[in-house]
């Protein structure tokens, strides 16, 4: 296991220190308990914004904490959801009295964590709401599982919702945007390599050289079906029609398409990725209208991508262009 | 003679070793179809029970004792697990509130509440590959253990030999909860991380009674 | 070799047909001859800014064009400079009557060719002035050498120089203002793993399990000494006293600190490097009152990271804060 | 009978084939001490010279091949290698200009002036590990050779052979120019590629004379 790092053990608080003094103008970051919070948190009137999970898929969570996004990011051990404790003080640090939304990735510990964390600050008299996202199609049937992954469609609820909130918009609106987004938007990802989790010190799978992890999920587990190394353009193939004929998006439909690397990818090959998918919306009539290419939601260092789609409406698209002034998604101010 | 304070302590103090001991082997089945960070989780969690178990009342009841366990779970272990178990010690400790001795009708209404407090969270069913797979087996065996008139050390055995069957028996399964949900019949073959530390767990409860 | 690719021959120009349709607010791309421009290129009466250099380093440069940067960036093949043609070409298309900057890494590939593109440029009737970017601290004696290497500096060269085209400045000016930063700017990188060329097949150089490349270049190039794998706080007290010492940056000093990483390396990794590196410049008295944490000068797939140190006055200062809109790099509209 | 412009055609097509079939040498002496693309460079290059060759006219002199061999390598090879070879084949080709055939002093004089275009642009000297270790005896063997008398093919095959040895005698050297200086005293033991294929091109030249 090669990695810039000192004691496993202490990734995450290091890391946040880092986070903390890289953007000491956007955030502050609360070590004990553990959380990233907007610099001038709470805004009042505002309905405050809390996601989290577990750590390795940066900058998910905390780089989009900031101006027009979250509110607050809750950073667990990497790969495993954080407690109820921060994520409850999270939840105070950023209510400004109009209430605070919670937006929870489909895994049963984050949603479990995030759950009994609004359940004591309900307790504690504050109004809290939890969109779960769940925008992973390559979990083939929700009957029979633990319901589709949050993967990285999750920044784009995060985006969205966060504009919403920085408009004005109350609790309940804040959070039907986010259901909104979450029912508009689909992704896939495949996995090249796997990653190693440093307390564990060894990959959590393996894959042959020349073997590929078709609808993998963002923390290496296998996904949907492992099959020989494809050139790029067939694995796109292969991955945009699930996402694509699931809502479905249909032609004259304008979208939002979103190539997300794993975090061991270089770009030069996500923007092989995006052209080929392009190239198949374009075929089937549907209109590429915002674009977004990089490592948002990763997965350490592990090879591979992830292929969003969101469909868009003239409400979306002006929440999706709204300023934001986060470390990772910045435009507008 | 019933089940007292002092069990309850040893109980904790064992698990955390009995965890430790098996940090690495339950990494190792949450592997496969997991995240691989299962006795990572729970080993960080019991090191912190094992640290605030000295600031508990010397006259700590038993439920006293689950309480801090369920409290410290929730607060350090995270994932699935953590409110998972966490609950489970909870729902445990509401079951013998105040009682300074558990009688075998007491142990099997913790673990009933247990298993029910974890049903309640995780809305698992029999046979979906999770830890339910091994504290349901637990409960019903104890609770026929109970019925036989055995002893609480005996009632505890049968409860973690059961959880044993249990673990073992989801090998075959295809997961419907949980992280290995995801991988359809490929989960077939392996273990349940959740379940296997139940066993260990419910037998370190009966090591500890049968001393 | 396992890439998100078809094939290795078509990796740069399927990307850059990527990046057209990623981009197409802010880039025109040019296929043949291959190069990346800003949308409304040549801008009248500014200078036009042109860079460029191998592929294999995205974001840069095509990253870096539009607004307040770039004017055009020239990818050559993955790792290999690109011919004067195309610079050429791109010279062409952004000279808005005020002259054109070329910034060049200091690789004799890179140095060559645009040189030659500026002879034909200025044969042409052009006016091209050219700052060679020289921060890589690794590369021991100038007189033994071909010189130092240009590495990740080179984004804050971009930017600020950038920035001075965008306020107006001439062409001496912005040339003047690009060479201070050159003086200013300091870079040493570290390699854990190295990365393979798509046309090549295997990587350019092995690295066992527990040995690491310290003063790496930005295509794999051996660097200084080969060591065994430190701790990242380790390595970070390694890199440096070699980047601070050098100018030397003394105390009083205020600086930008960069922390890039090397396109295979997780940004949580980065976030710890940084830690490190700050609390050392801050024990050395060195304010750090601007930060850039990221894979912006990647090396393919590489797992390994730079630390980039530069001196800042006001004006670099308040050049590096003008707004700028680009691909990879995006603030202040 | 000096070398005419079918010799020159007849060498590119050699060269373009002795380039691609040490496409992987080359590129496997570059990847230890430059980047690994030497190879892959050339033969793009030189693929693209062979496509255009038709394109010339059928009484071409040497100094046309010459002169269309520099402006392809210059705007198809790229890296330190295009620009340098360009200068050196657009220098011979100006050394050279207007002659239908090539005496042995008209091949010493593009080969020195091959020679002094990569030295005016790379600015190396001898010993410092790069092309010029092989062209530099190269034109020393030519110029002895035509001073002994020899034929034109003689004097190519002198050079050829003076090139070959400079490329081995760059083995033992540190570099102090190109990619490979960086390593220091790593580039030791190492032979530079650039030399290589110089040696190899200059050997298609004295082969195909030779015919
Ligand atoms: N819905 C559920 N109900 C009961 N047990 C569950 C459920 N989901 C997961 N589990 C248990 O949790 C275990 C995994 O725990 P752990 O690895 O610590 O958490 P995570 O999956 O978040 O990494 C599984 O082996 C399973 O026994
Ligand atoms: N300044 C120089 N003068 C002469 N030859 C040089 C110089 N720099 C590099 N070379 C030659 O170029 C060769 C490398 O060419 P190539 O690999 O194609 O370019 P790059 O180094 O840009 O990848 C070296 O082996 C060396 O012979
Ligand atoms: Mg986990
Ligand atoms: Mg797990
Ligand atoms: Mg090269
Ligand atoms: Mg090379």
């Amino acid at each position: 296991m090669k990695k810039l790092i000192n004691d496993p053990k202490n990734v995450v608080l290091e890391a946040a220190s880092g986070i903390a003094l890289a953007h000491s103008d956007i955030v502050t970051v609360s070590m004990d308990p553990l959380f990233i919070v907007r610099k001038d948190a709470p805004v009042r009137g505002k309905v405050g914004i809390v996601s989290g999970g577990g750590s390795g898929h940066e900058p998910l969570h905390g780089g989009f904490v900031g101006f027009g996004m979250l509110d607050a990011a809750v950073p667990g051990p990497v790969f495993t959801s954080p407690t109820p404790d921060p994520i409850l003080a999270a939840t105070h640090a950023v209510d400004g009295g109009a209430g605070v939304l919670h937006i929870v990735k489909n895994y049963t510990g984050d949603v479990l964590n995030f759950e009994t964390a609004a359940e004591l600050a309900e307790a504690e008299g504050l109004t809290v709401r939890s969109v779960i996202v769940n925008d992973d199609v390559a979990v083939k049937d929700s009957l029979y599982t633990a319901g589709r992954r949050g993967v990285a469609g999750t920044v784009l609820v995060e985006k969205i919702a966060g504009a919403a909130a920085e408009r004005g918009d109350d609790l309940d609106a804040v959070a039907a945007i986010a259901e909104r987004v979450n029912a508009e938007v689909r992704t896939m990802g495949v996995g090249l390599t796997p990653c190693i989790v440093p307390h564990a010190g060894e990959p959590s799978f393996t894959l042959d050289e020349d073997e590929i992890e078709i609808g993998i999920g963002i923390h290496g587990e296998p996904g949907r079906e492992r099959i020989r190394l494809e050139p790029a353009d067939a694995i796109v193939d292969r991955l945009l029609p699930h996402i694509v004929d699931d809502v479905p998006f249909v032609s004259g439909d304008r979208v939002l398409l979103f190539v997300n690397g794993m975090g061991g990818t270089p770009l030069v090959e996500l923007y092989i990725v995006f052209r080929r998918a392009a190239e198949l919306l374009a075929e089937r009539g549907i209109e590429v209208s915002r674009t977004l290419v990089g490592n948002f939601v990763s997965s350490l260092e592990m090879q591979g991508c992830s292929i969003t789609v969101l469909r868009l409406d003239d409400e979306l698209t002006e929440l999706y262009d709204a300023p934001v002034q986060t470390a990772a998604l910045r435009w507008g101010r | 003679m019933g089940l007292t304070g002092e069990w309850a302590r040893d109980w904790v103090t064992d698990s955390a070793e009995v965890i430790a001991q098996n940090r690495v082997a339950l990494i190792t089945l949450d592997r496969p179809i997991g995240d691989g960070d299962h006795g990572e989780n729970l080993d960080r969690g019991f090191q912190q029970v094992l640290a605030k178990l000295d600031g508990l009342a010397p006259d700590a009841t038993p439920a006293d004792v689950f309480k801090l366990v369920a409290m410290t779970l929730i607060s350090t272990v995270g994932g699935a697990a953590g409110p998972l178990y966490g609950t489970a010690y909870l729902k445990a400790a509401g079951a013998v509130t105040g009682a300074p001795e558990l009688d075998g009708a007491a142990i099997v209404a913790w673990l009933t509440a247990a298993r029910d407090g974890i049903v309640l969270r995780g809305k698992a069913e029999s046979g979906e590959k999770t830890m339910i797979d091994a504290w349901t087996p637990a409960v019903d065996a104890a609770a026929g253990a109970l019925a036989d008139g055995r002893t609480e050390p005996e009632i505890l055995d049968a409860a973690a030999t059961a959880a044993e069957a249990g673990a073992l028996a989801t090998e075959p399964l295809v997961a419907r909860k949980g992280r290995a949900s995801y991988l359809g019949e490929r989960a077939i073959g392996h273990r349940d991380p959740g379940a296997q530390s139940t066993a260990l767990l419910l037998r370190s409860a009966a090591d500890v009674a049968a001393r």
